[in-house]
């Protein structure tokens, strides 16, 4: 496990994905999250200053609250539910990001692109491939029908110039080749990692750095991705991890469940 | 004739759904009875989600009973799935994700069936899967929808997913095929012996399911009687006459969970990911072996999970109801 | 109100429709039933020899029993769900109709021609009409798809050549022409009236005479009817209402809320 | 602009809902507050079905606040229909059937308003008013259906009404257009003041509705704490993001029926059906002056129509909670 630190803090690159990635929610959005990061990011927002924010599972589950130290193992069971506003069949909770209330996606990725497609399907030829993955799961219905935000450990074999297979499509091809086929508006927006803050170009829809994290550079991020990346003209320093975030964080997941 | 097309013609469907005996009738059995129902080569699809509601108890009687070629789809599939490859009697699978959970890393025994191409694995984006459900259930042939669009899980499944041009708004759309399984397997907190089912909690794709599938094999933690079903009729999800056979099987998905009744046995599903991620072939049929093949019944299969691991899970799964 | 009469009972037009049309019926049979008639013939169904019928109402009820004396004012309302088996959406009601599951539709008519197709739209030209009737309700969608029984009176002006308005498709215009429109096999299968029992030719799809009601000569249907009708090469005498029949019924609807 | 085209083009209807404020918010407010959401030339559907949790005092304070040009749509439309035309706030009307019930014969002012051509109503299946709805809900343009073909009710609807070969079988579907109405109008038996809403009894097209409509007005028996749903979350039939207003009022759907508080006032509507019947503009004219503008409040208007009357309706009301 790499230890990342700041002048008043000791923490893992899980717990510095889900404290980043929070700070992106706003109050009063309806999120989609995933489990592990995304589902303590978007807690962790709503404990911090984020209280009118609804999350929703994919099990179905419209606004629960988590209960600290009980995570769910995914988003499927009844841990989810607890204390929720309602609870929805799976076909009609993914339905709601057809219909456009959902404001944010929120997923962790196994694979991405210059263009924000992300792979959790195959690594190598889908017909002969070197690892089937699990699959897409409501991943491609998400990254269809809403802004995503990605949140990921920054590696150069996970951030590759095009993915092995598009499972959930970002901006495919880049440029306008999103809404050619067929999608709505939307698309990647954010990608946390453990390096840095991304956002994508707006016309070319290439990967671009917005921001670092504490005590890294541009030079480490790039090493650390296997295509040229844009930077932001202003790359900006991100505040680390505060104690009191990271305080939250660990009441929510006390065994280190997902931030291990 | 329904395994040719990859949507059953409608005057075929309407055909075997007005042969069926949609009487009010009781139709309780054993798992083993109810085993037969399901024959080599159906479409099985399995209600619940990941490891929740799986009907556990039905699918282990299916793979004692030897069952080969079914098709098997589900909104997302984990050891239930794992196993039915492993017990051989599955060599293809439909759904939107694979794998035991992502705590646990990775299904080996997934990656052994379907690197080595012993068996199929199609993968739909979740709301697609559920989509082609829910036009099987509305006796429609297909559902517009609008992902899987600029994919490649939308390429890869050639002609089995079409676009058209709206005609309305010029916009793009995919169509998703109605499927209407064979047979699907349901677990429930309580029903009545003519199948009308009463679902607390999630209810995933599980009412889409039973109006989709040509037969629904009920397992159910208890048989109501049909009065109580009556004194609540805005509870029932679930209605008789999509249904062939009840099955009484409490903690009937167990190493999974029943809403209310019992949370996931963490523990055994821990050993569960030891075992068939050190060696899936050899660690898969010795967990056959003992969970599957040896145990008597269902309730001897309970005790090999262990009585404090099954107090346990009670436990926890009734926590749901505290405040 | 008309009387009829047998050797040993007196009734009314209505409560003789409702006798004959759940003679119709079958034990074990799921029924889609319409408010007034079609609701007392498929309880008095239930009652004499169904017991395992099941009855549906547009409202979204399954298996209901219905109170005696308690009859509801339509099938939407909460009369119509006592000790039901179950609720569903309307729409999913009406969709149960088209997944296959109904083996009989069951109506009253306002107006029927010789294909079996019925209005109760229009009374007259749709687009200057004498007389704007409500609608088709779930009437086109039961006689779309499932086999239908009407009940109605047998009068020469709701008996016409062609109906000024199909609202519900029965045969359309006859031979094979439901199908070729794109509907489901299924169609009208019955007509029951006050004075006899119709079905339909097997080629050409006209209305056919089956069986006559107590008393009632073939003059008179053909009297009371404003087309042709063809005659079955053995029409049959139907046996009047019992005594037990019409005591369970008027058990059933005491106050005569649709039986006079 | 969405007056225009018959189905709203995808990206508007995701534009508009985006821009929603869908936070967990309160949005408690009077009848008359609500009545301001609804605009002139609105879309409103409304929820129930014939006799059954019609909003009626929402409808109530619509006429009273002289709403114009509001295009109605309902599975079936009845004696609220009536007044919405007779009160001048619609000349538009989308149902599968429009009277007041079997039992009072054909509404006179139904009549009186199309076959003088004063008002329109346009004329879908009731499946298809139902399906309309749920493609406006799913965020898909049309539903495929298998109904209004060979029939006048189809072909009546022009172009409105379209349809295809399907291309995974090559039958003839209808496709019916997505309807997303600019506002709906529900009654539930308690929702929060959020406006998560659990429904008891017959659902109806009530939660297609809130997720097709732009805005939703909920009126309710009472408003119960958020805690309280949180408690039952399966029980909730309308969740909160959908709502834009929430009223609590009281027999709110008087002189019709709210599943399990009070059945219809049905002398009450026999003399509705009298005097309507006889002469429908001066009846219906004099009907609104003492039910409708006279009253200063709802519980006003509930006094007009008596104490006893409600008192009986609900008695009758509560008896579908009886053994």
């Amino acid at each position: 496990m790499t230890k990342h630190q700041s002048a008043d803090a000791t923490y893992t690159a899980s717990e510095l994905l889900c404290v980043m990635a929070s700070r992106l929610l706003k109050d009063g959005q309806i999120v989609f999250a995933g489990i592990g990061v995304p589902l303590l990011a978007a807690t962790l927002a709503q404990h911090q200053f984020a209280p009118h924010l609804t999350i929703l599972f994919e099990g179905g589950t419209i606004g629960p609250r988590i209960v600290p130290g009980e995570l769910p193992p995914s988003t499927n069971e009844q841990r989810c539910t607890r204390s929720a506003n309602m609870l929805l069949p799976i076909t009609d909770v993914l339905l709601l990001l057809q219909r456009g209330y959902v404001d944010i996606g929120f997923m962790g990725g196994a694979q991405i692109d210059r263009f924000g497609n992300l792979n959790s399907s195959f690594i190598g030829d889908a017909d002969n491939p070197k690892t089937r993955l699990p699959g897409t799961g409501g991943g491609n219905d998400i990254s269809s029908l809403t802004n995503m935000i990605v949140a990921m450990k920054h590696e150069k074999r996970r951030f590759v110039a095009d993915v092995d297979f598009i499972t959930s499509p970002g901006w495919v091809k880049g440029r306008r080749s999103r809404a050619e086929a067929g999608l709505p508006e939307g698309g990647l927006w954010r990608v946390v990692t453990d390096l840095a803050l991304m956002g994508f170009d707006e016309d070319t829809r290439e990967m671009k750095v917005l921001a670092l994290q504490h005590g890294v550079t541009k030079e480490q991020v790039q090493e650390n991705t296997g295509f040229k990346l844009l930077f932001d003209k202003k790359v900006e320093a991100i505040t680390p991890p505060t104690k009191e975030e990271l305080a939250t964080l660990r009441h929510l997941d006390p065994d280190r469940r997902f931030t291990a | 004739m329904s395994k040719d097309a990859l949507v059953e013609p409608y005057g075929q469907l309407r055909k075997e759904t007005l042969e069926r005996d949609r009487g009010l009738r009781e139709k309780v059995m054993s798992l083993e009875e109810a085993a037969k129902l399901v024959k080599n080569g159906d479409h099985v699809a399995l209600g619940g989600c990941h490891l929740s509601r799986t009907p556990m108890a039905m699918i282990w009687a299916l793979i004692r009973a030897k069952k080969k070629d079914l098709t098997i789809s589900r909104s997302i599939a984990s050891t239930e799935t794992d196993l039915l490859l492993a017990g051989g009697a599955s060599r293809r699978v439909e759904t939107s994700w694979f794998s035991q959970g992502l705590i646990w890393g990775v299904s080996k025994i997934m990656r052994h069936y379907t690197e080595n191409k012993i068996a199929v694995f199609d993968e739909w984006s979740h709301m697609s899967i559920g989509l082609r459900y829910r036009a099987g259930a509305m006796g429609i042939p297909f559902m517009p929808s609008r992902t899987m669009l600029g994919s490649d899980v939308g390429k890869r499944l050639g002609s089995d997913f079409k676009t058209m041009t709206c005609p309305f708004t010029g916009e793009e759309l995919g169509l998703l095929p109605a499927l209407n399984p064979d047979v699907a397997l349901i677990h429930v907190q309580r029903c009545d012996p003519y199948g009308n089912a009463q679902l607390d909690g999630l209810q995933f794709m599980d009412l889409d399911l039973c109006m989709a599938a040509k037969r629904v094999i009920l397992t159910t933690e208890r048989i109501v009687s049909n009065e109580q079903i009556r004194r609540a009729p805005d509870q029932t999800r679930i209605p008789f006459f999509t249904v062939e056979a009840v099955v009484e099987a409490p903690i009937g998905c167990a190493p999974h969970e029943c809403y209310g009744v019992y949370e996931p046995f963490f523990t055994h599903l821990d050993e569960y990911a030891a075992i068939t991620s050190k060696d899936p072939i050899k660690g898969a049929a010795d967990y056959l072996q003992r969970y599957y093949y040896e145990p008597k019944s269902w309730s001897d299969y309970l005790s090999q999970l262990g009585m404090d691991a099954v107090l346990d899970a009670c436990r926890r799964g009734r926590s749901v109801h505290n405040d």
